[in-house]
């Protein structure tokens, strides 16, 4: 982390390290391109993490079981566990945390759209564990290969762990359609509001998608947006009809020579919006954040006062 | 036994509101790192209300949780007052956890041997949780000069709520003598040591506050809550109520 | 309102209005210590009707049906305008509203001690229109006659009001019990939560009592605390009979001979330390006055710059 | 008809909603004045809603207001917006009185008799209300330099609201060519005109925002609302739902 002025030498190596399916590690030397991709890369996961708290939070204190409200209060506190491994893995990058919180609540990075769409009923934490974390779950798995190490090592951990939320959550939805026909409804109604979201999760086609280029030779991505895209629906369906749901999509349908299914246009105009902070949610997930923090910086520095106080041997002058 | 479930009534309700308290501040703590320790304090306490009422028995733990009435509940007044604000968080989780510690202790000796087990469960979990809150008693009174101050304030807003943790129910006097239940009043002296030592890391002076009544004698442990209290399970029960023939 | 040192035939003629029954009014002499008395009484009842707002506001949103709902606003709004009323004529003794409310935020002035307990089903809405209406209304048909006039005919209309809410407040009861067990359970217990505290509302016993005495011959009161409590009893015997209702109270029976009702003994010592600022809300009902004032400092200074610039013609500087 | 019934729970609704955010200003306004006027307002809009909801026909107005869920509610989204402070308060209730007048006016002279004669009624109750809102406006926009920036602030937090008020659904569409219902969209230009004129008199700038969008273009008119809504409803409902075959 000495050189600033690139080095042929440095440089060959990093690219070997690449080349060779290897692990960048904090103390190897990396282009300054690729610690900002990096840093950009991990900081908007962990800020996603922290944001995605909001959705399923809101219906912690209103579970409709204890069982349910132990597995969801664990998932949420699970995310924030997430977003402490990924700030940290920013950190071996040079980035500060305090630094990319600011950036967040200022709206200088982004955060995954799908948490500016609204949890309307119990029935989107199962549609959120299933869909969503499904679809991150297809995003982060290639991740566990990224070139950079500390990243790598998190996402294992995290995609292990998101697993086993999107289980829970799957198994929520089962439990609902065994119900009432009004959880039944619930659970449909769910889903017709987070199908194209979260097929919007994997981000623009790739046609339009700006990093996916560089990003893929660093190989701190492994497939194409549309790559994961295709493979989220093709694993979605059957999951669907187990359920016994409708996916909200009338072109949806197997095409046998493609050996995948075919699915109807994106609104991608809908994602421009969410994405550049018109979305239902976006304002109030912000200011949200921002409010909790602000509310926390007295609390905050009087940790660190006393930290301080301890740290220069105040103790005697009790 | 009617007293057996009215004991695991109060004892699980304790934790189970506590833990609703605790659930608001999901998103909300002043750190990641409290987020995480506040969502495990609320997590643990919600598994002992669920092992506590589910030893009550003579309903299932989400008929006691979803579909009681407020005047069922036997929680004590301190566990539902409102949210606060950090402070009063920190202020009153110390306050909780140094009292439920001395239960939890004197309970693993319980000639009910569930009751023995989930105390023994507890102690371990309490312990940490009391932990916390005292490191953050000690942070913020002896932190900035307004840290302090709003350490005082919070404790000014959770002492009056301290008294009726002493005061045995009948039914708390019954179990007593036949070995199964604890008597609060004998935690007192170890609540007010720990209190006393803490207040002095913490350079601050112990709070000290009448205590507020009940209505004619009658508080948390016979039903008799605070406003805060319907709202609370308005929220709480709100998706069980609306939909009371669903299982989830 | 010229003189301050006591004048013998400005005396001489407001003890002659008294006597004649006549009203006192704002140009008339008064001595200081019937300013002073009067200003205290209608500042506490001002306060009474302001902190009373809380404990039936608290079920404004939760009301069960659309008409209880509007019945109950509309009742809460009436208390708002009785204090309007009652600082109005406070001030026509030379009192300050804003004055009276810091006085009131600050402890300095009391209010009744009723509204220092908590409200705990919606039972205890229609318990309060009975029981404590109904006490109030006994205390105050009297003032109705009282020798200051502005209080007086501010009496005349609050006991109208309160009449129609006591009505409405007993009417609620009667629906309640004629309902499930459930209502019926929540009006009995909630009857057995205000009972006591309602005979409380009528003040300490003769014997104790510091203010009678002066008041009465001022014909600022009219009856003693005792006598208006008996009444009240004898009056609560009968509509807890029709209504189907116990009264918490084993020693209360017909006394043949007295012609009234026996009842048994008060708690004295839960009066006195409610009174002394020690009931169940007595923090939580002055905090809560509080909190409205300081945030509502803003608006009425924006209030008053407002009407200084439109009153100092800066309209022309637009 | 399934579009009477619909329309007048849309109107039904917003009232019914907004009053209920307007119940919660009860013992915490700034003046005792605005204390009555509030809950004056509160009781208006009550009464439209119960007007409309006995309108709607095919259930009781208490059956309609207690016993739905969240997705049949068909009111806007600015109805459910949290309280907020006294700025928020003063910008909501112009900004939804400025069109629902506009709306009523129109209304009465709507081929339904009653619908007609509800809006005659109420054109009277809300010209009252929007001039006491329109009233702050003007104090605290031209008041102090902090009133002035915490009104901005509301307007800026209500403002994204208002594209939703003047988009027609398929039932006022429908409506509107039988002659019954008002069309939303031919407000705007009165409401817009309003709001400059008071603006201009409050010496603030016009609010200008984009519009926040529903999901996949459905809003509150179709019974997709904000996370606000469904504390309100636990809450308003609370009572209610617990004593399910209970009369009032």
């Amino acid at each position: 982390m000495t050189a600033t002025v690139s080095d042929p030498d440095l440089e060959g190596q990093f690219e070997s390290t690449i080349a060779r399916d290897q692990r960048i590690e904090p103390r190897d030397w990396v282009p300054a391109d690729y610690r900002k991709t990096m840093i950009r890369m991990i900081a908007q996961h962990a800020h996603s993490e922290i944001i995605g708290m909001q959705p399923e939070g809101n219906w912690i204190t209103r579970a409709p079981s204890l069982r349910r409200k132990a597995i969801l209060l664990a998932k949420v506190q699970d995310e924030a566990g997430h977003g402490l491994y990924l700030y940290s893995a920013a950190e071996t990058l040079g980035a500060d945390r305090t630094e990319l919180t600011e950036n967040l609540i200022e709206g200088k990075q982004k955060y995954s759209s799908i948490f500016n769409y609204p949890t309307l009923t119990f029935a989107d934490v199962g549609v959120i564990g299933w869909l969503v974390d499904g679809a991150a779950i297809c995003n982060q798995v290639p991740l566990c290969r990224s070139s950079y190490g500390p990243y790598a090592r998190a996402m294992i951990r995290i995609c292990k762990e998101e697993s086993f939320h999107q289980r829970q959550g799957y198994e929520l939805l089962l439990t609902m359609m065994k119900g009432t026909p009004a959880q039944r409804k619930m659970v449909q109604e769910a889903t017709d509001r987070w199908w194209w979201p979260s097929l919007m999760m994997f981000g623009p086609p790739d046609a339009d998608s700006s990093h996916t280029a560089q990003s893929m030779a660093w190989k701190i991505k492994r497939h194409t947006n549309d790559e994961l895209r295709q493979r989220f629906v093709d694993m979605s369906v059957p999951q669907a009809e187990a359920l016994g749901v409708t996916l909200p999509d009338p072109e949806l349908k197997w095409n046998a020579e493609r050996g995948h299914h075919d699915f109807g246009e994106i609104d991608w105009s809908e994602f421009k919006a969410v994405v550049s902070g018109n979305g239902p949610c976006n304002a109030q997930r912000t200011a949200h954040r921002k409010k909790a923090h602000e509310q926390g910086a007295w609390v905050r520095e009087a940790a660190a006062a006393y930290a301080a106080k301890r740290a220069g041997g105040d103790d005697d002058a009790r | 036994s009617a007293d057996l479930e009215a004991y695991c009534l109060m004892l699980g309700d304790d934790a189970l509101v506590l833990s609703h308290r605790l659930q608001e501040w999901s998103t909300n703590a002043p750190e990641l790192e409290d987020e995480v320790a506040i969502a495990n304090i609320a997590l643990d306490l919600l598994g002992q209300a669920r092992l506590l009422l589910t030893r009550a028995g003579a309903r299932s733990e989400d008929e006691y949780a979803f579909f009681r009435a407020e005047h069922e509940f036997r929680n004590v007044r301190l566990t539902e007052l409102p949210r606060g604000d950090f402070a009063e968080l920190t202020a009153r989780l110390f306050v909780f956890t140094t009292w439920r510690l001395a239960i939890l202790r004197r309970l693993t000796g319980s000639r009910d041997p569930v009751l023995a087990a989930i105390a023994e469960k507890g102690v371990k979990e309490v312990t940490y949780h009391r932990d916390y809150a005292a490191r953050w008693v000690v942070r913020l009174g002896d932190g900035t000069a307004y840290s302090r101050d709003r350490m005082l304030e919070g404790f000014a807003v959770v002492w009056p709520y301290v008294g009726e943790l002493f005061v045995p129910s009948d039914v708390e006097e019954r179990l007593v003598s036949a070995g199964v239940g604890v008597d609060p009043a004998s935690t007192e002296e170890e609540f007010r040591q720990v209190v006393a030592e803490v207040c002095a890391e913490a350079r601050i002076p112990v709070p000290d506050a009448a205590a507020i009544p009940g209505v004619a004698g009658r508080a948390g442990r016979h039903g008799v809550h605070t406003e805060a209290m319907g709202y609370l399970l308005a929220e709480l029960q709100s998706v069980a109520r609306t939909h009371p023939e669903a299982s989830w």
